[in-house]
């Protein structure tokens, strides 16, 4: 269930250049069911900005009921929520959408996660938990530049970690499909920039393939269809997938990208 | 006693307020945050004949104090809004205010008779005001004698009465609104959005896919509150005031311009109980200001 | 080399950066925070021809993100405006363009022809867009015949090009500015308010005296947009543009629209500095978003 | 001259039922000329609320460089104001307008200072200057209720202080001017409610007196022409005082009220 709820805020850091982790705690924490949703918060009490900013749940811990998030502050509304404090309540709608099946992967497999910027923090979830399950995993995380990387060792403490930035101040320099190249596995889940994710599917159409989309939300709750695709078997139609209610991740062929 | 009943025509409503169309679907995400029966009512989303996938993406962008959408009618069309989703919400205690809308005269006409036809359709809002559709809509909502006539067309066929949707968009919102009570409206709803865009700073390009939208939220309150103040005087009709609701103070201010019930839209995102949480502090407010009944408030400014 | 200076009929500006008129007065209160000399330009107050006392006070609202005035064009009229405030301008190199109202279009001719004869007035601007005046003002602003008509005979006697300052409050903006190029305008400046209004909770009556009054400030930017974007591509006419801007990307999103020159108004209220603080950041925001000119900017939304 | 300064917090507290006094510090209190000048605060760094909201100057120092001003917690703005903690940066332009003329009254005279509800503050640095002068003043103080009486101490440190409230649950029941009628002065200065100002104009047009006039605000400064009244000897024409350039004291028939 949806919970609508004023979380406390336990910690909150600048992890790398503008990038913030932010955790609460709350009790919709209980709510969450799969690595790869997300929450939707308000970031202020007055009217601008009007709306809420979906951010993904990186991680989170049933037992303590806390979730962590990692964002980059970035307009108005990052911004705003960066300058919130230990202590600070935060109205957070969550969590919302359906995330990455962990069940699709079994364990004698490889899995493949694949990160670009701001799309790594919901794979950190899910990267522990395939590793929970005695799934291998193997991580390809690409930043624009050395100041961007943030998570490499709490992934390489999973599995494999490779980075990439664009401009090559930091790991190999290029894209995270040059690095995929090379690797073997069964099943990919990625969350990333749009171009990242077409390369993808084009790329790799022979395997098992979840992809997180993003979209410009109003409700985030599949009231408002502001974040509507078309489906993947009828592009011309007017069959379509909302981003936020039945996403933001979908199987690859599932919504045309 | 409630404070908050209220009787308009084809509504027995038990407080007035009602989600406004295209901002709360066909109320099954809301349906999991409160009981639905404790609406006013509900404005459904737009209905057309036949289903729409609607505008490209992105379809909103964030304003100062308010958004824009160019959702472009998006919805399953006639046939499913009846046997789906009419159907399903006929479950709850709420009287559904359908949303009409087309792009010729015969679409209106087609839907209305249909729609009007389903028993928890106790009324109708004609939507000659959406901004964010090629044909049809807007273009029918800024001139009066081709409202008129629509509004008339749609009476002939339609089993309930039918209030209309001006656009905030002309230059003279009261000979609209006397256009549309020539045609035989039996009340108004106002204001649909107001045409806006916005660039993005770095390629230079509208941020909608559409180009323009249709700017809601709190940020166009202070027109939707002046044209209600200007039309209530003019027209005997009653009118369901929106446009930038977010508090039961909202609403005692659309009361006071001239409306008699208030619907909600944009404020539903951001915060999927507003609506529930007004309808609960409205006595409250009401005592305060020292109401008996809210329909002491309607027309307070002028009367 | 400058980024920044830009040529408009009667103005040579050495930024295309000006405070909107009305909200400004006639320079010499922001003078004691800055050399007017920095401004690309100056849009004085609306000058009529007698002294005009203006509305009774309230007159400003608040509302979410914006504000409601109804000054009702309060000004010493046009002979202590030549004698007293031009004269006083004079002292500074900056290029005033003088915002011309009235009740009779005869009104509107007398002041143009005699205010366009003061030598740092460098253009008019017809204000037929003034929503807080019972006669004249916005009434010239929605008919375009009207408009039309009368920019042509204040073109007679204007010594001075003549920009004409449309009124948002109409329901096809791209008419208007037809009308007034076919008038022989040499610019447009747009956007003036939109009607709005506020209701105070306790007494249910109109803050402002004069009950409705002009929306300006970030609420309405989306409009301007909006416009700027629709007239820009079908006249030939350069615009000036405004309406809620308060920073230099605000600015670039006018320029983007289409317009080739930005005035500031509300937000003068807010930082009496907005101004040259803008100033000083164009240049910076034009580097970093790769412009060698600010003149490249303009309609880059459409072209 | 006026400056716009970003001034620190020192203090801020509650001192009555929804009364704040707060004290900041900054360049402008260089400025300050007058008892009774007033500030314009902008209380959000979003455009909900826009405009700035003014605010008398209750005392200063200029020394220390400090200035204290005292306000009712109302609508949204001064409710945005109640939030900020000492050691945040509040953004005020000012000083502005004219204030009290303290050289109006003489060492030998009596001067009576009155006062409603949140037309007190600015008294209180009047106060402070007259009896360091060396004139007598005496202090009448109204507010609605018991609960929201404040400063009652600091006027009694100098001089006699009346406090009436509506309610009559604090001090005399009743208005200001039912204890004025039973005092003697030679000159008034007033601030308070426009009903107040104008009860008091007519019961003694025959005392020097100065009034300190509210009018909604936008630029504070003497530009937007928002704050503007009828001069008092040309009730029917085009003449005029702006409250917030040529105020917000008025010597009794210089503006119509
Ligand atoms: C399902 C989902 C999960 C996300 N998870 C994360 C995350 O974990 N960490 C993170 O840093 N970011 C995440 N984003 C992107 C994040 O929502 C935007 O960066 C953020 O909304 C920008 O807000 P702003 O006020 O800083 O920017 P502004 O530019 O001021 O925002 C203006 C408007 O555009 C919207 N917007 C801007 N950029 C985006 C975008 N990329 N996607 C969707 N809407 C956008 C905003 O929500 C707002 O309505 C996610 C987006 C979605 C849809
Ligand atoms: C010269 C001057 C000095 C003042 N000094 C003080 C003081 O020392 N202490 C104090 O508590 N108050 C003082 N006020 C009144 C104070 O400015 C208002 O109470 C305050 O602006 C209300 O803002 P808000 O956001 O809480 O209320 P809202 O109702 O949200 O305000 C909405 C709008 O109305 C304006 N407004 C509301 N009430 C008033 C009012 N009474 N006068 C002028 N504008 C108003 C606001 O500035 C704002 O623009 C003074 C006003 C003036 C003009
Ligand atoms: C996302 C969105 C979709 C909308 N869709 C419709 C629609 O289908 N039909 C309609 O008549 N109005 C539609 N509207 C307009 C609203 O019903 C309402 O008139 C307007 O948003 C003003 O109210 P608000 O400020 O409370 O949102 C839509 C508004 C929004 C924000
Ligand atoms: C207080 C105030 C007074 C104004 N007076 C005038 C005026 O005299 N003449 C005029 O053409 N426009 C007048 N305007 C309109 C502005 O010039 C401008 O068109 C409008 O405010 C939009 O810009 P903004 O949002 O930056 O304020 C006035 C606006 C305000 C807020
Ligand atoms: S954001 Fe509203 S439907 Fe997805
Ligand atoms: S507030 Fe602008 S002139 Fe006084």
């Amino acid at each position: 269930m949806i919970k609508k709820e004023l979380c406390k805020i336990l910690q909150h850091k600048e992890i790398a250049k503008d990038i913030y982790e932010l955790t609460v705690a709350g009790e919709l924490v209980d709510e969450i069911n799969e690595p790869g949703q997300f929450v939707h918060i308000r970031v202020t009490d007055s009217w601008d900005p009007v709306l809420r900013r979906p951010i993904s749940i990186s991680s989170y811990d049933k037992k303590r009921k806390q979730l962590t998030m990692i964002y980059r502050k970035d307009g108005q509304g990052t911004s705003l929520l960066s300058q919130m404090a230990p202590g600070m309540e935060l109205d957070i709608l969550g969590p919302l959408g359906n995330g990455f099946p962990v069940s699709e992967v079994s364990i004698a497999e490889t899995a493949l996660l694949v990160g670009g910027g701001i799309g790594v923090p919901p794979l950190y979830e899910l990267s522990n938990q395939l590793t929970a399950k005695g799934v291998k995993v193997i991580h390809v995380l690409g930043f624009q530049t050395e100041s961007a990387v943030f998570y490499e060792n709490e992934f390489s403490k999973n599995g494999e970690t490779f980075v990439a930035t664009v401009d090559g101040s930091y790991g190999a320099k290029g894209f995270v499909t040059d690095i995929m190249k090379d690797l073997s596995f069964d099943c990919i889940y990625t969350c990333g920039p749009t171009p990242m994710l077409k390369a993808i599917e084009q790329g790799y159409s022979n395997k098992r393939l979840f992809l997180s989309l993003e979209e410009r939300m109003g409700c985030g709750v599949g009231a408002c269809f502001a974040c509507v695709c078309k489906s993947g078997e009828d592009p011309n139609g007017t069959s379509y997938k909302k981003v936020c209610s039945d996403g933001p991740v979908f199987r690859a062929g599932e919504v045309m990208l | 006693m409630s404070r908050l009943n209220i009787d308009l025509p084809g509504l027995k409503l038990k407080n007035p307020i009602m989600p406004a169309s295209g901002c709360f679907g066909f109320g099954r995400e809301y349906s999991q945050f409160y009981d639905l029966s404790t609406l006013g009512a509900i404005m459904i989303k737009a209905t057309t004949t036949e289903p729409r996938f609607g505008n490209p993406t992105p379809r909103v962008a964030e304003t100062r104090a308010g958004m824009l959408n160019a959702i472009g009618l998006q919805n399953p069309g006639l046939k499913k809004v009846m046997s789906e989703e009419l159907s399903w919400l006929s479950q709850y205690d709420v009287p559904i205010i359908a949303n009409v809308a087309g792009s010729l005269e015969e679409d209106y006409v087609e839907v209305a008779k249909e729609i009007s036809k389903a028993s928890n359709v106790h009324a109708l809002e004609l939507n000659i005001s959406c901004p964010n559709v090629k044909t049809g809509g807007i273009a029918f909502g800024t001139i009066p004698e081709v409202a008129r006539d629509l509004t008339r067309k749609v009476k002939e066929v339609s089993e309930v009465p039918v209030y209309v949707k001006l656009s905030p968009n002309v230059t003279n919102i009261v000979e609209m609104a006397k256009a549309v009570e020539a045609g035989g409206a039996d009340g108004l709803t106002m204001i649909n959005t107001l045409v806006g865009m916005r660039l993005d700073l770095k390629t230079g390009k509208p941020i909608l896919a559409n180009r323009t939208g249709g700017l809601s939220g709190p940020a166009v309150k202070p027109v939707a509150i002046r044209m209600i103040y200007e039309v209530s005087q003019a027209v005997e009709l009653p009118i369901i005031g929106m446009g930038g609701v977010q508090s039961a103070e909202d609403v005692i201010e659309f009361f006071y311009a001239g409306a008699s019930a208030v619907a909600v839209g944009t404020a539903n995102f951001v915060d999927p109980f507003v609506c529930p949480t007004i309808i609960e502090e409205l006595p409250l407010l009401l005592e305060k200001l020292g109401f008996e009944h809210i329909s002491e408030c309607t027309g307070r400014s002028w009367k």
